[in-house]
């Protein structure tokens, strides 16, 4: 990169999670590309360090700094570091706060109300279902409230609610799944909050050979997508739109730099169902 | 005076040890009677706690010779992830086995000689190749899942020759080797005289270093094995999968030690401490309490029936 | 001037079992101010369990022990009474130096608001000179030697100006020189009226220094007696309830050729030590504490690498710095510090006996249980070990019997060449009969041994020829029958011929 | 012998310490020599130490007694979450901050009463304790984030009177106040007798079980000031928030003691540790790698800067 080439800095907590790191190479390409020079750190879940991190990019003075998923209420401070340094944070799939210019997300309640959706086809509409969820991660969250929600509305009984382990989530899942179908014989359907715990699930149930039960995921990762292909338990995911995603957030920046801010605090972006049947 | 004087507390000393676990047994069993006992559900359990098995057995090693390794986890996720990538690649799958356990024991090698030769304490060196071997793990996937492994990898996790896992097989194969090595061989003696009083070990004409070494490259070698059963039994090989296995591991030996009163580690007590957690984590999950309230009641538990098998004595 | 001599200790009715056996049963004792009472016995006779249970350390089964009429029940309470003891591993903590270890539990003296510790520096260098002992006071206690452990327990032991003073074994470390003023300041406390419990095995020390003697065997106090009133032999039969037999002065053995060749030997006190034992050959190491004899074991041994030189074994060299080569070459070393050196206190007596002969006892790897036990059985008989079986673990031995156990590890590997540093340290007095003999046996047999020992007497009756260290150089060669007690610590201290 | 003879290698023990971590910081000043050496990111560098700093002192007092606690993470993470909670509900700020601490300094009881009288080992009790607390964090919090907290309670965490972080003020008390605990008190000796020779102590009449309750008390309490700062900080309260410091702080001290070859913790020791991982962190941060890339790096200078400290000597 030329000298003086806009820089942007890439912070997030959760680079070793598949999807986060997919969209921040997106958007890293996007912006190389747009002669920016991307820098990308990670605190492999640790918030505070994520604060220190803001903070040094901040003292920096970069373009912009771009957080990638992570929970803003935990950054204040770092994010009044970059106001008082009047550096412009952009967030991907994370949420409205002050101190962030705009949010540019899948729609989380959108995710879940479409998987949840797939699931409720996968069923027939009536019966029981299990959902695993990960409340720390605010956006699983999100997707998780809205899926019940779709659930409750359906009538559909959710007869638990499960706590996925970070990391080991397939594996996490898949015991949490053998133990499940133990004691619930007329399971019907896991709803996952993404897809490695919905792969542990379907290992499980395959594994059980109770082939009716149908999993539904979320993120649309590549593995998912190959085991919906293969017609097992595994139903259906909802992909998030990534390139969409990070192409949007390029875009605000290129307008920031050309000294226009944002107009919208959010720009929520539809997933799209990827079922056995589409 | 005779030989009974010694044997019989030795006696005691072990009857005590499952108390605590034959309770959480009882109670399990009382609240969900048809479940738990459910000849189904302790197969499942059996499976469950293999993988673990197999690392709380290397682990037990390296802590008879007063180390520990906090780096198995890293190593099996590690592993893992290199049999998945040459198998994508095409190798056969033999040798991508073969390619994954060597790295687990060149790994082993590494802590060993950083630990024993470079006399860094245990804790630094394996903190270290942990670290650096997650780091390697994410840099080879880029983060993500490797999938679409072929059919002859996936029997290794997944096949039930005569009903029974051979995870469970290969659990029982690696729980009998490793009491047979410390228990019933030379190696086994020196690997604990060496964690009684290296000192001692030393005076004796015991070659502390290579002992030491030793049981560094038995934990790398017995978590590459758990990295291959793990991604194999999940079918795909993600970055972290094997990272919850270093807490749990060291757990399940020191659960052992305490409960059974044992001076030093031993594979008996190992089992007991990997069955208790694995129960535990089994029953609490058959229940259905909330997941918040199961972490609170596995803490406590873990104290109850700990604290359960010790009759007043001394501290291991 | 001469305190009354009322009873300043009493234990009535003791009984003491670990488990369910029983070591102490139905003790009585009355210790006055002001008078030293030997407590002897055989190795494992309960010596220590005793003395434990008196300094509070341990409850005892039943009974009850008083201090001036006030009953103990733990620790704090004992040290209230001024009941202080130097305990047989001497109670010191290795990581900690020699100052912490001189105010372990106690408070450092004060200078107003705040510690003094350059007080608590010079108090301690002051307490270790009276010893004759000096040692670096700011470096861990596990870098010193054990002669200069032992001056620190003892000097914080007198330092406590006890009512009660208890030394289990002070002298078993210590050379003749730190012994004789270990003793002036035992008398001068006797002066002062403290009542004073001393454990031994060295029994010129009960005639020299004590005026009462109490002999336990069996769990029972089977004499009490004066010094004036008995002789040694008689307290050893005692003890073991057998009759002593007076071992046969040995017969001078014709010179073989060399087993072991110390070439030019130097590590960081020893300095240019040469010289050869031949086959059949006692060779008997004397010189003051920190002279360097154990170093120079252990270089021969391969504990500590050579900084120069070189030693063969049977015309082969001997690689430098590894204990399982010179172990392979037939040089088997005693190190000085059971705990530290010999002891795998997590093992068994089975497991510890087995240590050095791991290849021997197993077959392609395996252990041979028969093979193990039958070792078990030959040096139990041989060393007359007490025990309660093969799987006891060597912790709950006594000090003198774990001893034994090392020494059996070291024969089983059926040594070329034997190197024992104080290796009747502790020992009773059967057994230390047994040890020389044994010692004779193998050069008989034709092994060459080394012994350092700092009992001169032991020496002198022991070896061959003897060596004198002095600053880490040799500095004599000398014919045991040729000599005497007063000649050698003469050259110890660099006299000159 | 003279005192000198102990001096000189205690002396030539200090000297080589704090060598690995000058070799870093010369490294990253070559590598970015208008960025690293700036004020402005040495006092960033403080700052982002300053919470690490508490806890390894803290955690420096149990390692003193040969215990450890694993429960530091869990036991700030719960003090965070107790305040804000008390906060958000109308508590006055310093009764919320009283209530934490004592929350904290209840932990340690339990935890040091589990060790030292139940004689459960430390790994069992305070992994238990972990768990149980990580749960009640998650069950008060049911999973989410608490914010919107006082803006005289973000003081603590965010305020810099005469430019200097109130954090890094605490911290400098805290090191300052174990330090001279551990170093020049009754109660450090006893610790650290406790520690070397627990046999020992107890002959010297020193009440082992109350001296090691009261090194986990410390360390509770350490860990609880810790969680405060921490959710003043992020003005906010994570159930997980503190969970990376357990392992941080146990490193911090074994990095200490390796480097130095001391036989048993200390103060100093651990804060070379402290610094050694913090300016490592930052350094890689300036040099902008790969994040990935940037694990296997700290894995392999840990190595290298722990292993560059040590002469040929003995081990720790
Ligand atoms: N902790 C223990 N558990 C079980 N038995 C023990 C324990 N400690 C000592 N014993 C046994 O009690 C007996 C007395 O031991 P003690 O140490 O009092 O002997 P001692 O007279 O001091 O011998 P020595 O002269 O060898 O030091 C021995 O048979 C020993 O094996
Ligand atoms: N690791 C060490 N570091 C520093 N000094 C040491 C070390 N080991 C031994 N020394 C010192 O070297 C000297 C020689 O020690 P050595 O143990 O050989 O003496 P010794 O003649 O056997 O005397 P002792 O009767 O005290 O055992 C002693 O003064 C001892 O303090
Ligand atoms: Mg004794
Ligand atoms: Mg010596």
């Amino acid at each position: 990169q030329p000298p003086g080439a806009p820089a942007i800095s890439v912070v997030t907590p959760y680079l070793a999670n598949a999807a986060t790191k997919d969209v921040v190479d997106k958007f890293t390409a996007i912006g190389e590309r747009r002669g920016w020079q991307v820098t990308v750190t990670d605190t492999a879940g640790d918030f505070s360090m994520l604060n220190d991190k803001i903070q040094s990019a901040a003292s920096r003075r970069p373009s912009a700094i771009v957080l990638a998923m992570g929970d803003p209420t935990q950054l204040t401070l770092g994010l009044k570091a970059a106001g008082d340094n009047k550096v412009p944070v952009f967030a991907i799939d994370a949420a409205q706060a002050d101190g962030i210019a705009a949010n540019v997300t899948s729609d989380n309640a959108d995710l879940g109300r479409k998987s949840a959706a797939a699931l409720l086809e996968a069923i027939g509409g009536s019966g029981n279902v299990a959902m695993f969820g990960h409340d720390p991660h605010p956006g699983v969250r999100a997707r998780a409230a809205a899926a019940r929600a779709e659930f409750d509305k359906a009538g559909v009984t959710v007869v638990t609610v499960k706590h996925v382990p970070v990391p080991g989530p397939v594996e996490g899942a898949r015991k949490l799944t053998t133990d499940l179908l133990a004691v619930t014989p007329d399971l019907k359907g896991i709803w996952a909050a993404w897809d490695e715990p919905a792969l542990g699930a379907t290992q499980a149930i395959r594994q059980a050979g109770r082939m009716g039960i149908a999993v539904v995921g979320v993120d649309g990762q590549d593995f998912a997508l190959a085991e919906i292909q293969k017609a097992g338990p595994f139903y259906a995911t909802v992909k998030q739109d990534w390139d969409a995603v990070a192409l949007k957030v390029a875009d605000l920046i290129t307008d920031q730099l050309a000294g226009k801010a944002p107009t919208q605090r959010e720009y929520a972006l539809p997933g799209t169902t990827i079922a056995r049947t589409t | 005076m005779t030989a009974g004087a010694g044997v019989r507390p030795a006696l005691r000393r072990l009857s005590g040890a499952p108390l605590g676990l034959l309770a959480l047994i009882a109670l399990f069993t009382i609240l969900r009677p048809t479940v738990f006992p459910d000849p189904g559900n302790l197969s499942n359990l059996l499976e469950h706690i293999a993988v673990l098995t197999i690392v709380a057995c290397a682990q037990t090693v390296v802590m008879a010779v007063a180390d520990f390794d906090l780096s198995v986890g890293a190593t099996a996720s590690f592993s893992g992830v290199i049999a998945a990538q040459l198998l994508v690649a095409g190798w056969p799958t033999v040798a991508a086995i073969a390619a994954a356990m060597a790295a687990g024991v060149v790994i082993g090698v590494v802590n060993g000689w950083l630990v024993a030769y470079l006399k860094l304490s245990a804790f630094v060196a394996t903190l270290a190749s942990m670290t650096a071997l997650a780091g390697g793990s994410l840099l080879l996937t880029d983060g993500s899942t490797i999938f679409g492994l072929p059919d002859d990898f996936l029997l290794l996790g997944q096949s039930r020759p005569l009903g029974i896992p051979t995870v469970v097989l290969i659990a029982i194969t690696v729980g009998a080797v490793t009491w047979f090595l410390l228990s019933r061989t030379a190696q086994g003696r020196r690997w604990h005289a060496v964690g009684g009083n290296a000192e001692a070990a030393t005076y004796a004409g015991i070659d502390v270093g290579r002992t030491r070494l030793l049981a560094f490259v038995v934990s790398g070698a017995g978590a590459a094995l758990a990295g291959l059963l793990l991604s194999s039994r999940l079918a795909s090989a993600h970055p972290t999968a094997g990272d919850p296995l270093m807490l749990t591991s060291i757990a399940a030996v020191f659960i052992g030690l305490t409960a059974a009163q044992a001076a030093r580690p031993s594979v008996a007590g190992t089992i007991l401490g990997v069955v208790v957690l694995g129960v535990l984590d089994n029953g609490l999950n058959l229940l259905d309490v909330n997941p918040y309230v199961q972490q609170i009641l596995t803490g406590l538990i873990i104290v109850v029936s700990v604290g359960l098998s010790r009759r007043r004595g001394e501290r291991p | 001037m001469k305190v009354a001599k009322s009873p300043a200790l009493r234990v009535t009715g003791l009984r003491h079992a670990y488990g369910r056996h029983t070591v102490l049963d139905g003790i009585d004792l009355e210790i006055p101010a002001g008078e030293v009472h030997a407590l002897l016995g055989e190795n494992g006779a309960g010596k220590s369990t005793l003395i434990k249970i008196v300094s509070g350390a341990l409850r005892p089964s039943a009974g009850k022990v008083e201090v001036y009429g006030r009953g103990l029940t733990g620790v704090p309470e004992a040290q209230g009474a001024g009941v202080v003891t130097v305990h047989q591993n001497l109670g010191l903590v290795d990581g900690l130096n020699a100052v912490e270890n001189m105010y372990l539990g106690r408070p450092y003296p004060r200078h107003g608001l705040f510690a003094d510790r350059a007080a608590a520096h010079r108090h301690t260098a002051a307490a270790l000179g009276a010893l004759a002992v000096s040692a670096p006071l700011d470096v861990p206690v596990r870098l010193l030697s054990p002669v200069q452990r032992t001056a620190i327990a003892l000097a914080r032991a007198i330092e406590q100006k006890p009512a009660v003073l208890i030394l289990d074994e002070p002298t078993a470390s210590l050379t003749a020189h730190e012994t004789t003023v270990l003793f002036g300041v035992v008398r001068e406390l006797r002066e002062r009226g403290t009542a004073i419990i001393y454990v031994t095995h060295r029994m010129a020390e009960v005639f020299e220094l004590c005026d009462r003697v109490i002999v336990l065997h069996d769990r029972r106090v089977v004499a009490r007696a004066r010094p004036s009133e008995t002789d040694p032999d008689a307290l050893v039969a005692l003890m073991t309830a057998t009759e002593a037999s007076q071992a046969p002065p040995r017969p001078p053995r014709p010179a073989g050729e060399a087993v072991l060749s110390v070439d030019g030997l130097t590590g960081n006190r020893v300095e240019s030590v040469s010289f050869e034992v031949t086959r059949g050959q006692v060779v008997g190491v004397a010189g003051l504490g920190g002279s360097g004899r154990s170093e120079l074991l252990r270089l021969i041994g391969g504990v500590q690498r050579a900084r120069a030189g070189g030693v063969r074994c049977r015309g082969q060299s001997v690689r430098p710095g590894s204990t399982r080569a010179a172990l392979t070459a037939g040089i088997a070393l005693v190190g000085e510090d059971r705990r530290r050196h010999s002891v795998v206190a997590s093992g068994s007596v089975r497991e510890n006996l087995s240590l050095g002969s791991l290849t021997a006892l197993s077959g392609g790897g395996l252990m041979r249980r028969r093979r193990e036990l039958a070792l078990y059985e030959e040096m139990t008989a041989l060393l007359r070990i007490r025990a309660a079986g093969p799987e006891q673990p060597i912790g709950e031995l006594s000090g003198g019997n774990q001893q034994k156990v090392v020494l059996g590890r070291v024969l089983a590997t059926r040594p070329h060449v034997l190197l024992l540093d104080e290796p009747t340290a502790g020992v009773d007095a059967a057994a230390k009969q047994a040890i020389r003999s044994l010692i004779a046996d193998l050069a008989t047999r034709g092994a060459g041994v080394v012994v350092v020992s700092s009992d001169l007497s032991e020496l002198l009756s022991l070896a061959d020829r003897l060596l004198v260290l002095v600053e880490g150089r040799l500095a004599a060669d000398l014919d045991p029958r040729k000599t005497d007690e007063f000649t050698v610590l003469r050259r110890c201290y660099g006299g000159a011929e």
